[in-house]
């Protein structure tokens, strides 16, 4: 039986016990504490462009309504009214106007969450509601936090602030803003949404263990570099191949990407470049970002290939094609990946049709790359049953003692983000120090 | 040539039970070399190159699909999944010699399996289709999903 | 973790635990304590007329069979053959003739569960079959009750007795009864069967929630009446438009309509007049019934037009209209609803085509009415897994302390008969006294 | 005007996608004035008056059932549901243009989804059919579940 | 809440608690000690005929591999990847040349477990990955036995050794390949793969249940008769009939056939006959035999008709008709049987032609008789939910206390073998002395 | 007689309702009294009799299969079970009068339920059909489930 006081236990320097990700009690105090304490990603601001506009999704296993209010501003709700329950809100998205209206017996609330009217309310004079948490409304979460049109949130009333579980990786976040002329980003359509029989912390390992593609994706990336050999390499290359030969590049290349971690578990791969390094040039894009940058800082954003970048917990962005996936933790072995792309605002269209193409082509479930992951992941989810071995190694290039505290740079195929997300995971899961949650006052 | 209405609908069969024998080359065969094969992830999806598919995808991409299949190397193709059509009789929708345009419509459940899962999606084949080298052709398929918007685990083969 | 202790806990007099409704522990802990200290409904005796006629069915979690015996009684035994413990019946309904006949090794027992012949017996000479619990047969439930056709059971040995349980509240189900100008009613068909993803107690709330309709049955009561507004309210109108336009009754209605409750968690809405007051009589009926009661009490039995009575813990029954729904708790997110009707013996069918066309209409998995309900229920079912509130508020009208032991009349729209049934809730959550016990023998 | 045999395969067909597209204007429009549709709870139920069924709706039930499913305040239908038919080629069992009574006999499979549930409904539709205004009319269908006497969660649109 | 300490308190002489069927915990247990101390079968190695050759499957609830090294031995190791935890395999069977490679990483391992190669290896150079459990490669499991083609295996590294387990039940395996004039079975084809809700135990003890066929499979073999009888019992009678007409045998019939328990839970039905005694003769098998083993011999070898024997704790082999079924738990409610069969090699087809349609006429998930059993098992699972008896009666002819270390025959409507695996299966459960421990050395 | 390919379609449709119907005696009566029913167990299996099948059996087996269904005692058919097909249009193989000899190939789903548990199965039958005593006869029929080595509880009718 697992307790919050075992949850240490389970990481090692160089190796992970099994059952953080087979144990469903190990997941049940992952929502009753990692995702309580940790700064969740919500929704994208576009989302939600006009005032009344709602987005309904969940933060761990919490449900939420994400909110324009008519403040203008964005607001997380629990989606539960505080009459008996009932979720105020069921489509994925819509426009509720001026207030939320409970479908069961219309108590109505502003889109801030407070009370504003109960049918036949001298129903309740004299009874106390006034008292009761549900006279108060539609609860908010503890903290939300609009960065650059990214909306996260933490559940707890105190905990750590946005700016100190972030620090310097929100980097990647700017510069994948930064890359529209205008300096912003607007979701472009739905997301994918693919189910995975694995527990999450799998995909988000994945995120950045360089020594799989070239194995995992052989099948995919291979095949489709031995056809365009028979086809003779036509040039130009189409961008389906630009897209997919990478996968292929040796672990010379993946070594040389480098791997940079931060603090809390923060940390990207393709720190000099990166399998979106050699995209061919959208004509008319870098003149647009000359107008509004000038040409040294276009220079400097257009310069970053971040490949990928992991913000601990569960999402993850790629700058350079402006795509976000969240591993989404239904259960220790069900785990719902949402891929968002977004649009950089006054960029040309084909930028965004290459993004496009790499998420349906890469991240769909019916895309072959797609397969070739899924597969891994849930014969490890099956394997890890296996009394043979208790622990999953990650100790690839760990040769003493790790700092996690200080950023790092090192070879493309260390594990060291790996380790660094374990040693946010045994932080976040343990009670948070006062002196953090005053911090954040 | 000029295809009957039952022409048509025969050749829709006819693709369908190529998918299920795996004989993707005559069915690779089939297709004109623009065509695309294009399975929308937003119900009543109009656009398909700026918002997200589930499949758009020309034929180098197709071949590379089907080739990836019998790869030695294609793990989540060892052991091989298996795919089953049972198709409504096809609604011709156009029917137009002149133009050598013909579509038709049809509702179609397809099961695909693997080892002991197994998993069944509703769906609407649209077919677009031309006379060339004095056969049908598909100049465009468009397959749409029930609950395109659902998630979903693998969809490893072709519906 | 829930005990049996800390039940008690889980209510308060305005508000009560969301775990009452999500938690599996509190399900578990329901069927092992409530289901058994409790008179549970069972069937009707007209659906085992004939001797050997059975039925087989549940109380709680336990399988059972209902079955008339040679003596003309109404038997419930345990579905347990006490050799390896196969169900003795699946069927739904048959007829076992004399003795059940266990499928598996040809153990027999007369219908009353006692042990009829096994075998090539002489296998068990000189084992001592004869002291174990197995050699007595089937095994019958605690106690039971065939109060005018409607059988009612026991699941624990010792408990409080059927009168002491349901005391005044049987005058619903006899004005049921007292309908018929036989007297009597028999059973019309088979139950719809509609499977809610939600808790059994938010079906048995719902009953009595007076403030719903209006809101929550917009959808298909208003538009009825906004479709028969455009054809120009001719008259007559039909049944269905009867039966559906009073759903849209205004809060002044439900309000004046009243609500009793009973001890022990039963109570009805329509004390002064219901959604069925003001059905257009039926030809003939009413001078059948003056002809088997005179007229006075023709009128007095007719008069009642109580809408919704609810027997804690789990049916309800509409008088005037001879329907019963049984909540039938599968999971504490799991209940599946059985809708009954009855046929008035020797009245005109016109009553029953009624009667049916309402099930079909209100109850049926297909119906726009049950469409709505539904919604709400799951919708809540989901929304109170959000840690925003851990409370269901009930106080609507609870001005102060309420003895729930006196019967009562209040105002329609109160929530009094919710907090009823939590508070005997919690009585038979507790372990039974002695007292009880004995007044039972 | 007599139809075909083929006339009458083809309206069931074309009924089916109405459905489907959501054409429910048209669809009611298939109707006659008298027109009931029976959807049976008991295994071949014969009674449809003094025993429940499923459904037993007349004109005003169906276009109230319609109607309601796009009201602004239809909380079960946000977001909306969709449904899909796969059906057999149906048997005309009845075809006697003197009576002017027709009536086909279809298997089907029925495809109901919404958010991320869906479930598969198996079924015979009994399509009583008759010419009037010189088109072919609904006079009464009856749709029997296969498991017509099992639990279901709710069956929101029509199959 | 059951522990490995309350275990032994589920089993009384002549009667076992119902949660050994139907308690989820009680599974959990028996996967961790009575499927660890038991010897369990795995395979036969005709599957595994050639070096490379592997096949998947499970012992209990672990993921193993059977593979013939390049010692021409099988070997038997965990399916999952010291990496990460990826299981090695997925295919039913194949043939992985000379090594193992995983697909995530390609790690590869020799076919006997052994870590052969990792790429990229220097990033592990001064982690200290020599010293964890990884670097062993893929675990095998703790001791392994191949008896005459059978293979057989114990997860845990100590306990009772493989004769000392069987002792002389290991007569009804030999029979079975004693009866192939070369001495040696080869599988034939894949099992058939049924899916039963239920305990496996029940299964297991229908085996040895000789008072339910003329009961449970009336309804076919009963059938099968009355039509034979119709069409005038014409001679010869056809295989089919053969087959299937024995199930109607008398009780007189199954009290003669006699039954023998052996220690550890092992025993079979058919001592001196059984219902394979009056299968025709196979033209030319006879001779074939004598020419192999001489017409005493033979006669020794064909005069055994043992029924069923079952091989504690979840196998049942058919030595006349050369067919082993695979009681594979699954959950406690939940079991996938396997049925194999084997071509006795030299001799002709026929007999394996018989056999293939006993297999499928008797126990296929399309076969009448096999819907006669699931149907009771089934219902049983069902019925043990009824609080109305906690018990399992298996006492029929116990007439005294029995030692079930010692041999026994008896009367063949006995459930002494029933008892007999109850006994081991409290004494495989508890924890193994340490002596069985040394003695296994 | 020589049967038209419609012929060989509208049989293969009237036998699944046959079945779907319980009209075991009139289907029993189709057969040829060498017909042997075979459902594989092995993906493309083609050894009928050394290796297992799920169902290899000829008329008498057919018919206590049949007259099982309603023994008093058949207690896994109380409640008893309900099956249903949806056939896609079949494929005519064969047409060879001349040889007496005529092969369809149908792709369907086939649906059981019994109390409130059902399953799908995807499969696709052959017929082998010949002509005797002036009408069409089943030589053999193959069912191939597209799933055959998967693992499954009861399947108590014919497909
Ligand atoms: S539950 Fe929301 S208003 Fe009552
Ligand atoms: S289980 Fe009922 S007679 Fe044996
Ligand atoms: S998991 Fe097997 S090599 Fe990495
Ligand atoms: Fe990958
Ligand atoms: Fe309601
Ligand atoms: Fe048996």
């Amino acid at each position: 039986m697992h307790s919050i006081d075992t949850m240490s236990a389970l990481v090692q320097p160089h190796q992970v016990h099994r059952d953080i990700y087979i144990s469903q009690e190990v997941y049940r105090l992952e929502m009753q504490h990692l995702y309580r304490n940790a700064w969740i990603f919500v929704g994208h601001d576009s989302q939600v462009a006009k005032k009344g506009d709602y987005y309904t999704t969940q933060i761990g296993d919490q449900p939420v309504i994400m909110v324009r209010h008519s403040d203008n501003e964005v607001y997380v709700l629990y989606n539960r009214c505080p009459h008996k329950g009932t979720k105020i809100a069921i489509d994925r998205q819509g426009n509720t106007g001026k207030f939320f209206r409970c479908p069961y017996h219309a108590w109505s609330f502003k889109t801030n969450g407070c009370l504003l009217a109960i049918p036949l309310k001298k129903g309740y004079e004299g009874t106390g509601l006034g008292e009761t948490e549900s006279a108060k409304g539609m609860k908010p979460v503890g903290a939300v936090k609009n960065h650059r049109g990214f909306v996260f949130a933490r559940l707890a009333e105190t905990g750590i602030a946005f700016e100190a579980f972030f620090g310097d990786s929100l980097s990647s976040l700017d510069n994948m803003v930064d890359r529209s002329p205008a300096g912003r980003l607007e979701v472009a359509g739905p997301p994918l949404r693919y189910m995975h029989k694995c527990n999450w912390k799998m995909l988000v390992e994945n995120q950045t263990d360089t020594c799989h593609p070239m194995v995992a994706h052989e099948s995919s990336a291979g095949t489709a570099v031995k056809i365009w050999d028979e086809m003779g390499n036509p040039e130009p290359r189409p961008m389906a191949m630009q897209i997919i030969a990478p996968f292929m590049s040796p672990y010379e290349f993946f070594e040389e990407m480098g791997i940079r971690t931060w603090p809390n578990g923060h940390g990207h791969t393709g720190v000099h470049h990166s399998i979106h390094s050699d995209y061919s040039a959208i004509p008319g894009y870098f003149d647009a970002m000359v107008a509004s940058y000038g040409e040294d800082r276009t220079r400097a954003i257009l310069g970053e290939n971040r490949h990928n970048t992991v913000y601990f917990p569960n999402i993850m962005i790629k700058g350079p094609i402006q795509q976000l996936r969240n591993f989404i933790p239904l259960a220790a072995d069900r785990t719902l990946v949402e891929s968002w792309i977004y649009r950089l605002v006054d960029a040309p269209d084909m930028l965004l049709a290459r993004t496009a193409m790499y998420n349906r082509m890469i991240n769909a479930p019916t895309s072959i790359v797609g397969h070739d992951d899924l597969e891994m992941y849930e014969r490890a989810q099956e394997g890890l049953a296996a009394d043979g071995l208790d622990w999953v190694n990650v100790q690839r290039l760990r040769t003493g003692p790790e700092d996690f505290d200080a950023e790092a740079i090192e070879n493309g195929t260390t594990e060291r983000q790996m380790r660094n997300q374990f040693d946010a995971w045994v932080k976040f899961m343990a009670p948070q120090p006062a002196a953090a949650a005053r911090a954040a006052e | 040539m000029i295809p009957s209405r039952d022409d048509l609908i025969d050749f829709v069969y006819a693709e369908a039970r190529m998918l299920d024998e795996g004989r993707y080359d005559e069915w690779l065969a089939l297709w004109m070399p623009e065509g695309i094969y294009w399975m929308p992830l937003d119900y009543k999806q109009t656009d398909p190159d700026l918002i997200t598919s589930l499949l758009y995808e020309d034929q180098f991409m197709l071949r590379l699909r089907v080739e990836r299949l019998n790869g030695q190397r294609t793990f989540s193709q060892k052991p091989k999944s298996r795919c089953h059509h049972v198709i409504q009789r096809p609604f011709v929708d156009l029917h137009d010699p002149d133009a050598n345009r013909y579509v038709t419509n049809t509702s179609m459940h397809y099961v695909e399996t693997r080892l002991d899962e197994h998993f069944l999606l509703a769906l609407t084949a649209t077919h677009e289709l031309v006379v060339a080298g004095g056969a049908l052709r598909i100049a465009n398929k468009r397959v749409e999903l029930l609950n395109s918007d659902a998630a979903f685990g693998n969809i490893q083969l072709l519906p």
